[in-house]
């Protein structure tokens, strides 16, 4: 469904964001993407997105097909439109609309009516939640309600692709949890989802495979349960095991430097 | 380069007519006004459009500093008859203590909400001239502008007569070195005011509000000396402008003005000094050049005659011109030299972003991302974690 | 692991108290009664997931925010209340996240803006280049050659900062706050988008700092293998409110702190496969990048880039 | 106290028109940033165009097109030049804005010239009486028409997908764009409809008791702008708010000016710049603008 091959991508023509990524979505799967701050999660789904340019980013090679056609060059409107819907990173609701106005925002993408009422139905089918709240100001949520919204309000464009930026970021162990729960049941309902996560235990719980970014690079990839038993995905994120504290004391020890600064005496 | 450039104008007088003369008078004037709105605007990072007020207050100053007692018509002019000099620092100092006056709105308001309440300043200062201040300013009809002196010397057409290699130096030439002088002495200070410590915390000022206070600034301190600064600048302006009018009305120091010399540091280049003045030159010149020249450039026809006339010809150019420079070359004419002039040596082609804004220019991204985001936007939501 | 060390010969490092410390946004509690100590010219870390806390924190030290509840207590100085500008006339020195230096401006420039403080220079001295003017300029900035030195960016020194790769440019933070001479630096996520190896130059480099200056640094940061590799002590900062604070060891076996980073399914490191030590699984899953036992590749410089700020 | 009905009634009727103004005004800064300093020239085109054509025509297709013709120029201006621009600073897409401006003043003053044209509106000089208060007909209509007018804004606002997309883009670009909302669209739009707005309050603004459209029309737009920014720059509401108080204000000083003469003569043209600097005074971003919080 979704396949990116070897993508490289830069920020204002220097700085290289990404080299050398592939990952694919086949229908139905779940794919996690792990990786911590600055690794290239984003990145990844900007290009995915077609927002890049927003950051004047821009793609130095590789591709993106998403059933069969490139998506490179397209515009973020006929990504949507294709069928591909990001739910973004810190969830940017609309926090002045209601939450129905939210979720029309959602659907602004298709005229298909008949769709989107369904598509409506559906979300408050699975949040009853954003039901009872349907008047009131996002603003007012939660932080796991909003997330629910930003889930429900991609909903709104039936995408066949979903892609989850973080959806756990900030939120209680109890609705990380929930939100787990949520995507496995978006994709029990046939919609895949690319999964992008610093929560590895959600996300591999979740997902069917995932990819690890390092610096702009996949570290490592696998099937999701496999990797969340390694050391390397645990160092990760506790920083133990690795002996990287040994290295660093060594290096200061040694003195690599050997340069002088003393204080200033005024 | 600064220093030919200076020469050839100190030789100026000898060649050029009295009309080019008086061209460059009020372009000079130019050049320390935006000079000052450039420190502010461009340095500092706070939108002014005040700067036809500070004008004003330099010119009036001077002329009521300078003036005497008359009476015109039924109007009683005041004035205070001092000597033209003492007049005009007296004048300049006005110019700086109503920026000062007006610096507190500033320290409380940011960007473009600057920009236009300080626009209020123009037509206050409008209904000051016109209907207030009525025996300081000659009202609606203007006041004259006392001929300058300095220590004995006049600049005026006579007393004393003077050649200089038998050309007659009369007032307009020895206006145009005062201008000169004045200009160089004003770009001198503003380029070691950029390159000492006040200079580097108003850029930093203008970069990023938050990192400068954190390393140490006086935030709202900075703010208040640099429109100190830049108003006394505005107001040496105005004193010159009064001196080359010889008469001021309020009409001159409306809101076009203002705009005008917004359009000088854009055009020139933000935060620059040669910026300014190129800035100055073409947007002061551009409309005289064109007057004078109007019959022999095809399309244009003399005034009242319903075509396109000369003025109106340079106001579309100068309008095109501001809307071109923005849209192709956002550093500025002086970017262009800078561009192609002092990359350092070994540095990398310009390219890693420097981003304490979420937004910087699509159509340049990355040649002078400071000077041309002197703002840089919050988040629209104002997310703070 | 290094112990806290007391204030070096005659200088005057006094500790940081931070006490039931609050701080709300509409209504919302960013920082909810956090106190924790911070030793003399001890590396202390503040670590948490993303949202958690640690940039309104930093915040709150340097002045930018203000507490609604709460004291700050640097030495004998209360730090609540007063404004930036002060703060850093105490001796408090901050390093950006997402780098706050002006592009344009060279590198030589930007550090000599943390001289502000220290010296007198005003408008009409600077403008005029009066003596004392260029007296003081010339020797502050030796000093800022001095501290350029000492992080390697005196080749770099009259390149306009903007044109760095982002890894210099994260140095050229450090220099600043250094520049300001302090007594208590704040780095502010010091390493985050930087590749291993320049990861691995500025944890050598907080090491050097403390050792050369024996001042205090705190820092934010969610590189763990960088913090538990140079921290004494981590203060663990989770939805505003202060779950662990001890030392890396203790930190890294809390219960707590493992929920908040792995969640709730991974409870306590007992399931097999799961501990550090625990035996490798079969198959093991592929490694794309790197071969070898190094965990962290190589890569050269400018690898980095501007991802969103937590 | 019939004075003061006057006074209020006329500063009422003033400050509607400002109002259409300064909405069009916010709708164009919500939705690209841009402060617009051309927005004169808009007013100003769209009634020189209605000037020209309703001998011809007749008043309302000339008005109709005069409106049209404001929108376009709208359109244009967001196309051509704002459009190439997205992501720039706000200072430098607020000067871009005064080139523009001063292109089309300077157009359209030169083909004014010293004339003083009438709109043809219907009402001419005439005044109804309501109680003691004797109004001019083109002002009840001014009242009528800009409370149709600032209604239907309000209702699409709230309710038509641009009024959500709108919000949606002025809230969070990026976020809008990811569910599939087209900027451009939204964008062009809203110049638009700022244009149009313009062109109506121009119709108002030089009809009766004004003497007709001259070159000096422009300016008066200009009292405008401090009604957008004491509401608050990005606020619609702000904006209504805004223009009714800069209205009634004006109207009074100017009326009671033999009673404030320790302002001066004429103080009431500088009323509006008072007010919005005092306003700005205790909330630096308007009476219902956005507090914008520094991110570090």
């Amino acid at each position: 469904m979704l396949a990116v091959n070897d993508l490289g991508v830069s920020y204002g023509g220097a700085v290289r964001a990404l080299r050398g990524v592939s990952v694919a979505v086949d229908g139905g799967e779940v794919v996690a993407v792990l990786g911590s701050n600055g690794a290239g999660k984003s990145t990844l789904l900007r290009a995915l997105s077609g927002t890049l340019r927003m950051h004047k980013g821009t793609v130095d090679s590789g591709g993106i097909t998403f059933d069969g056609h490139s998506l490179l060059g397209r515009d973020p409107a006929a990504i949507v439109a294709a069928g591909l819907v990001q739910v973004p990173e810190g969830r940017r609701i609309f926090g002045r609309l209601t939450v129905e106005e939210n979720l029309r925002a959602g659907g602004m993408g298709s005229r298909d009516k008949g769709a989107k009422a369904k598509a409506r139905e559906r979300v408050y089918e699975m949040f009853p939640l954003l039901a009872e709240r349907r008047a009131g100001r996002a603003v007012l949520l939660s932080g796991g309600e909003q997330q629910m919204l930003a889930i429900g309000r991609a909903l709104m464009a039936a995408p066949k692709l979903l892609l989850l930026d973080e959806p756990s970021l900030g939120l209680a162990p109890r609705v990380v949890t929930q939100i787990g729960e949520v995507i496995a049941e978006i994709n029990r309902q046939g919609t895949a989802v690319l999964l992008v996560e610093q929560n590895a235990a959600m996300a591999l719980a979740v997902a069917t495979r995932a990819i690890v970014l390092e610096v702009g690079r996949v570290s490592l990839s696998g099937e999701a349960q496999e990797l969340a038993s390694t050391d390397e995905v645990r160092h990760l994120y506790l920083g133990t095991g690795a002996g990287e504290e040994d290295r660093v004391q060594d290096m200061a020890q040694s003195g690599v430097a050997a340069k002088h600064l003393t204080r200033w005496a005024g | 380069m600064a220093v030919v450039l200076c020469l050839v104008a100190a030789a100026m007088p000898f060649y050029l007519s009295s009309f080019w003369l008086q061209t460059g008078l009020f372009c000079f004037a130019a050049s320390i006004g935006a000079m000052g709105l450039n420190l502010l605007v461009g340095t500092t990072g706070q939108l002014s459009l005040a700067n036809g007020f500070f004008l004003a207050v330099g010119a009036y100053g001077y002329c009521y500093f300078a003036g005497a007692r008359t009476t015109t018509g039924l109007l009683k002019l005041s004035g205070l008859g001092l000597p033209p000099a003492v007049a005009a620092v007296l004048a300049v100092l006005l110019a700086g203590l109503a920026g000062l006056l007006f610096s507190p709105i500033a320290g409380r308001l940011r960007g473009i909400y600057l920009g236009v309440a300080s626009i209020g300043l123009i037509f206050l200062g409008q209904h000051l001239l016109i209907n207030v201040l009525r025996p300081e300013t000659g009202g609606f009809n203007g006041r004259d502008a006392q001929p300058f002196s300095l220590f004995g010397f006049s600049f005026a057409d006579s007393n004393p007569d003077l050649f200089v290699l038998n050309v007659k130096f009369g007032a307009v030439e020895r206006l145009w070195y005062l201008g000169l002088a004045l200009t160089v002495l004003a770009g001198l200070y503003y380029r070691n005011l950029l390159r000492s410590r006040p200079g580097r915390a108003m850029q930093t000022l203008r970069d990023s509000e938050v990192a400068s206070a954190v390393m140490g600034v006086h935030v709202i301190q900075y703010k208040a000396r640099a429109f100190l600064v830049s108003s006394m600048y505005v107001g040496l302006a105005g004193v010159l402008l009064a001196l080359g009018f010889r008469h001021v009305v309020p009409d001159t120091f409306g809101l076009d003005l203002s705009a005008d010399y917004l359009a000088m540091i854009v055009l020139g280049g933000l935060g620059s000094v040669a910026g300014s003045i190129i800035g100055a030159f073409f947007i002061t010149a551009l409309p005289l050049v064109l007057q004078t020249y109007s019959s022999a450039i095809p399309f244009l026809s003399a005034p009242g005659q319903g075509g396109v006339g000369s003025s109106e010809a340079a106001r579309y150019l100068y309008g095109v011109a501001i809307v071109g420079v923005i849209l192709f070359m956002p550093g500025g004419v002086v970017s262009l030299f800078r561009r192609f002039g002092r990359r350092p040596p070994g540095a990398p082609a310009p390219g890693s972003t420097v981003s304490t804004s979420t937004r910087t220019s699509t159509s340049e991204p990355v040649a002078e991302p400071a000077t041309h985001n002197p703002h840089p936007r919050t988040d629209r939501q104002g997310r703070t974690a | 692991m290094t112990t806290q060390r007391q204030a070096r010969d005659g200088v005057d490092v006094p500790e940081l108290a931070v006490r039931d410390v609050t701080v709300r946004f509409a209504g919302i509690k960013a920082l909810d009664r956090v106190s924790f100590t911070v030793a003399p010219g001890a590396i202390h870390a503040i670590i948490g997931p993303n949202g958690a806390g640690k940039s309104t924190c930093f915040n709150v030290l340097s002045g930018v925010y203000r507490a609604t509840e709460g004291s700050v207590q640097f030495g004998d100085q209360e730090l609540t209340g007063l404004r930036p500008h002060q703060i850093a006339g105490l001796g408090v020195a901050r390093a950006f996240q997402n780098i706050a230096l002006s592009a344009v401006q060279s590198v030589e420039e930007n550090l000599m803006l943390g001289r502000h403080h220290l010296t007198k220079t005003g408008f009409l001295a600077g403008g005029l280049q009066l003596p004392q003017a260029r007296r003081e300029d010339r020797r502050h900035r030796a000093r800022a050659r001095e501290i350029a030195e000492f992080l390697d960016l005196t080749d770099k020194l009259d390149i306009p900062v903007g044109v760095l790769s982002y890894g210099d440019q994260k140095r050229v933070e450090v220099a600043r706050a250094l520049c300001t001479e302090p007594r208590l630096l704040l780095l502010d996520e010091p390493v985050a988008g930087m590749n291993a190896d320049e990861t691995r130059r500025m944890a050598v480099l907080i090491i050097e700092i403390r050792a050369a200056l024996g001042i205090t640094v705190v820092l934010v940061e969610h590189d763990m293998g960088l913090v538990m590799g140079i921290a004494d002590r981590v203060t663990v900062l989770d939805f505003g409110r202060l779950i662990a604070d001890g030392t890396p060891a203790q930190v890294q076996a809390d219960a707590e702190v493992i929920r908040a980073y792995l969640g709730e399914a991974a409870e306590v490191p007992t399931e097999p496969g799961a501990t550090p030590s625990g035996p490798a699984p079969a198959p093991a899953p592929s490694r794309a990048a790197s071969p070898g036992a190094t965990p962290l590749p190589a890569l050269p410089p400018a690898a980095s880039h501007p991802e969103k700020p937590s | 106290m019939t004075l003061f009905l006057q006074l209020l009634f006329s500063g009422l009727s003033l400050g509607f028109i400002y109002a259409l103004i300064a909405l069009g005004f916010v709708i164009i800064f919500k939705a690209t940033e841009v402060v617009n300093f051309a927005h004169g020239a808009f007013l100003l085109a769209g009634a020189f165009v209605t000037a020209k054509l309703h001998d011809r025509l007749g008043f309302l297709p000339a008005l109709l097109i005069g409106i049209a013709a404001a929108a376009l120029v709208g359109l244009l201006v967001e196309r051509l030049i704002i459009r190439r621009l997205r992501g720039a600073p706000v200072i430098s897409l607020a000067i871009v804005t005064i080139g523009v401006n001063i292109v089309i003043i300077t157009e359209l003053t030169r083909r004014i010239g010293t004339n003083v044209y009438s709109l043809g509106d219907p009402w001419r000089d005439q005044t109804v009486k309501i109680g003691a208060v004797r109004i001019a007909e083109s002002r009840v209509a001014a009242v009528v028409v800009a409370l149709v007018l600032i209604a239907a804004f309000f209702a699409a606002f709230k309710y038509s997908n641009w009024g959500v997309a709108m919000r949606a883009t002025a809230e969070d670009e990026e976020a809008a764009s990811l569910m599939g909302i087209r900027l451009g669209r939204v964008t062009a739009v809203s110049w638009v409809v700022a244009g149009a707005l313009a062109a109506v309050a121009g119709l108002f603004l030089t009809a009766f008791p004004s003497p007709g459209l001259d070159a000096s029309a422009a300016p008066i737009a200009l009292r405008a702008f401090p009604a957008a920014i004491l509401g608050g720059l990005d606020s619609t509401g702000g904006a209504l708010v805004g223009g009714l108080v800069i209205g009634v204000a004006e109207s009074l000083v100017s009326g009671y000016e033999n009673q404030l003469l320790f302002l001066g003569r004429g103080f009431g043209a500088v009323v509006p710049y008072v007010v919005m600097i005092i306003v700005l005074l205790v909330r630096p971003s308007g009476l219902f603008g956005t507090k914008e919080l520094t991110r570090v």
